[in-house]
């Protein structure tokens, strides 16, 4: 399992680095998305700097909308799932190599996100340890319940349009808990923050059992 | 010895339609059996039947010792057949090279199998580090063969393997084909270039309504005749 | 095998005996609530008698997660068994959820403006139950695209992997929004009076217990709609294997000719 | 019937919900009508 997953997730990393889509139409529209925000909000009241935590897991969710879309637009090309089928990989490792290698892109575009918000909203990292922690968290919750949702709407006509009403009420928790604790952290208030953290770990260890478990059927039945 | 393919009776459902309605097919080991018939007879559908790749709704089918009436042989099976499709599968981000190692490594192949499954469809050299993306259509088929030869299925399932293929790329098939046979493996094709196809097979089974008994199966012919 | 089946007696439909004795007994339940939530209960001491919304708002809202789980159970039946009947049941159980949960949603908003003043309020009931009815709507949405794509791939997977996810998502959003928004307590609304009683206390269970009737009715007739579509233009496989070996003979003719 | 105060509020949350119900009501009943005519009676297990 753990080996197909290493070659999966491999394999994904190498399209990207191929392919630069997450480096070249990911990271801008996640920079731009902060502009955005920065322009509809006044910049002036120090709301950017209140608000700079929950701006970004907002972009953060934005963006991995992008990456899930694309991480199964790889596989529908050309006959992907028969393919898939066919390979003899179990489908536990194609979901827990999937999960990592989004994980992997989320996690350099929040680097990317994080560097924007400090520029830009002026905000103070404090409270690093946390941060971190629900980002891994966060990232993690993100990844395994994008993927399980991601394979759901792959293979649909309307799959662009399916997946953001079917995954962005499912991720809500994650928005949340990972905004609490940011604001935890950058408030000097860390102690607030790590229930919130544990709950994201919660999540994350939540989806990725069930999408170990279900993305068989769901790759052999739809 | 036993068959390596038994069909009796078996339906095949795609939604409600059964694109398969009672095929009786048997193939021995080392056979190269000729799928022909028209199009929508139910060709794709009984070759990704014999891949494991769909369930029977009723009949018999056991393909290597794998009754695909039970799901979990059904998936056992996928590992030891190989099926060339329509689409091929292949990553157009990836290289030649890059694809052929990723699905030869999905399968188990050992790095000596993928090399050598490169060179034998003249992909090594200039070829292997070319997006798949920039390839020509024949040139796409040449890797997806690549691909299904380095895992050295057992029953190789060719589903229109000449279309798009040059002259030489025709004659490689042919002579793959022909080498994975000497080896022990066995072929089911389906193929509208009948007389090469032909030229090729040990028999000829043709396939109508998705049944294979409302026509008789006929002898190994050059020419196409059908015959109520 | 019945190609001419001659007409039933009565109205063809989703009605039977059962049915029609459950659809009297939800009518007049409902004329008996109307009168104990208009009239006979008194008005509350603070909400006065805005209060008479809790009738329905409150049974609505039980209601819309009962057919939340109702849909999630279906889901993991549908998995261990795979009979169709599982399958509409969760469908119906959806729909039917949906227009309670927007019901609810619509009632609770109304009620808000006398009694908190705004039509909105960030309560964890209200956040949760507006993203339980956008979880439906992508079940929903998912399995009549479901239905349509057909074809090649049999179908009904995704959606018990949605439904069966259906009431965990609603747990887990449920619980962040009530642990995010206790943990900053800004203004203390409670909603009803710490203790109900009497007539009012009647009138909720009543209400309760009549809209459960009106449920329990809407539920069973849009699941028989559900299995009739299913069984509508199906012809039986016997049928449709011989019109798909009949094929054979076709082509055989068109090839002689 | 003694003055009801918020009596528009209460009108209008208990009419929406009876006529949203009622008109699903009829909605469904109208489509296992239509559907009814195509299926056999046998697979009308509850007729």
């Amino acid at each position: 399992m753990f080996r197909d997953a290493s070659l999966m997730a491999g394999k994904d990393l190498r399209v990207e680095l191929r392919s630069h889509v997450t480096t070249q139409q990911v990271a801008p529209f996640a920079i731009l998305m902060l502009i955005l925000f920065g322009v509809a909000l006044d910049p002036d009241r120090g709301i950017l700097t209140r608000a700079s935590a929950g701006l970004f897991w907002v972009s953060v969710l934005f963006c991995s909308l992008l990456a899930i879309q694309r991480a199964f637009t790889i596989e529908a090309a050309d006959g992907g799932r028969d393919a898939l089928r066919l390979s003899g990989l179990d489908p536990a490792g194609i979901f827990l190599g999937k999960a990592a290698a989004i994980f992997v892109q989320l996690g350099a575009l929040e680097l990317v996100l994080a560097a924007g918000v400090v520029v830009m909203y002026g905000t103070e990292i404090t409270g690093l340890p946390l941060l971190v922690a629900t980002c891994l968290a966060a990232t993690a919750g993100l990844a395994a319940a994008g993927t399980l949702y991601g394979v759901l709407a792959a293979g649909l006509r309307v799959r662009e349009t399916l997946l953001p009403i079917l995954l962005l009420p499912v991720l809500a928790p994650v928005l949340i808990g990972a905004t609490r604790a940011f604001e935890a952290a950058l408030g000097g208030a860390a102690a607030d923050g790590w229930p919130w953290c544990g709950l994201l770990a919660a999540f994350a260890l939540l989806y990725t059992a069930f999408g170990t478990l279900a993305f068989g059927p769901l790759l052999e039945e739809s | 010895m036993e068959p390596v393919v038994q069909l009796h009776g078996a339906v095949t459902l795609l939604g409600r339609f059964p694109a398969l309605a009672g095929i009786d097919l048997e193939v021995a080991a080392g056979e190269i059996v000729l799928l022909r018939g028209p199009n929508g007879a139910g060709k794709t559908t009984l070759l990704r039947l014999c891949a494991g790749l769909l369930p029977v709704a009723r009949g018999q089918a056991v393909v290597l010792g794998h009754d695909l009436a039970n799901r979990r042989q059904a998936r056992s099976l996928r590992r030891r057949v190989g099926l060339l499709g329509h689409a091929t599968g292949l990553y157009d981000e990836l290289t030649v090279a890059d694809n052929i190692h990723f699905w030869g490594r999905a399968a188990g192949a050992s790095p000596t199998d993928i090399i050598a499954a490169l060179t034998a469809c003249g992909l090594d050299g200039r070829l292997a580090g070319l997006g798949v993306a920039t390839l020509s259509a024949g040139q796409r088929r040449r890797t997806a063969l690549a691909c299904l030869l380095a895992r050295r299925p057992e029953l190789w399932l060719l589903d229109e393997p000449h279309g798009g293929l040059d002259q030489d790329g025709r004659d490689l098939l042919d002579d793959i084909v022909r080498q994975a046979v000497a080896s022990g493996a066995t072929v089911m094709l389906s193929s509208h270039e009948l007389d090469r196809a032909a030229a090729l097979a040990h028999r000829v089974v043709t396939i109508v309504g998705g049944t294979t008994d409302a026509l008789d199966p006929l002898p190994t012919s050059e020419e196409p005749v059908l015959v109520p | 095998m019945t190609a001419p089946h001659t007409a039933p007696p009565g109205p063809a439909g989703t009605s039977s005996r059962a049915t029609r004795g459950l659809g009297v007994l939800s009518l007049a339940g409902l004329a008996l609530l109307l009168g104990y939530a208009l009239v006979w209960s008194p008005p509350d001491v603070a909400q006065k008698d805005a209060v008479r919304l809790m009738y329905v708002h409150v049974p609505t809202a039980i209601l819309a997660f009962t057919a939340c789980a109702i849909t999630t159970v279906a889901s993991a039946m549908w998995l261990r068994r795979r009979s169709e009947g599982w399958w509409v049941l969760g469908g119906a159980a959806a729909e039917v959820g949906l227009v309670f949960t927007g019901i609810c949603l619509i009632t609770g908003s109304i009620w808000g403006r006398p009694t908190w003043g705004t039509y909105w309020d960030w309560d964890p009931r209200i956040t949760s139950t507006t993203l339980l009815f956008i979880l439906l709507v992508g079940y929903l949405a998912l399995r009549s695209i479901d239905n349509e794509a057909g074809g090649a791939a049999p179908r009904g997977m995704r959606g018990a992997i949605v439904g069966l996810l259906l009431l965990p998502n609603v747990m887990i959003v449920h619980f962040s929004v009530d642990w995010w928004r206790s943990l900053h307590q800004t203004a203390t609304i409670t909603r009803l009076d710490p203790t109900i009683e009497g007539t009012m206390l009647f009138t909720l269970m009543l209400g309760i217990v009549v809209f459960g009737l009106v449920f329990a009715w809407l539920l069973i007739h849009r699941f028989r709609v559900g299995w009739l579509e299913e069984r509508a233009g199906a012809t039986g496989l016997d049928q449709a294997l011989v019109e798909r070996r009949a094929e054979a003979g076709l082509a055989a003719a068109g090839g002689r000719s | 019937m003694v003055a009801m105060t918020y009596a528009g509020y209460v009108g209008a949350g208990w009419g929406i919900a009876l006529v949203s119900l009622a008109i699903y009501a009829l909605r469904t009943v109208r489509r296992g009508r239509a559907l009814a005519s195509q299926v056999p009676p046998e697979e009308r297990r509850w007729s």
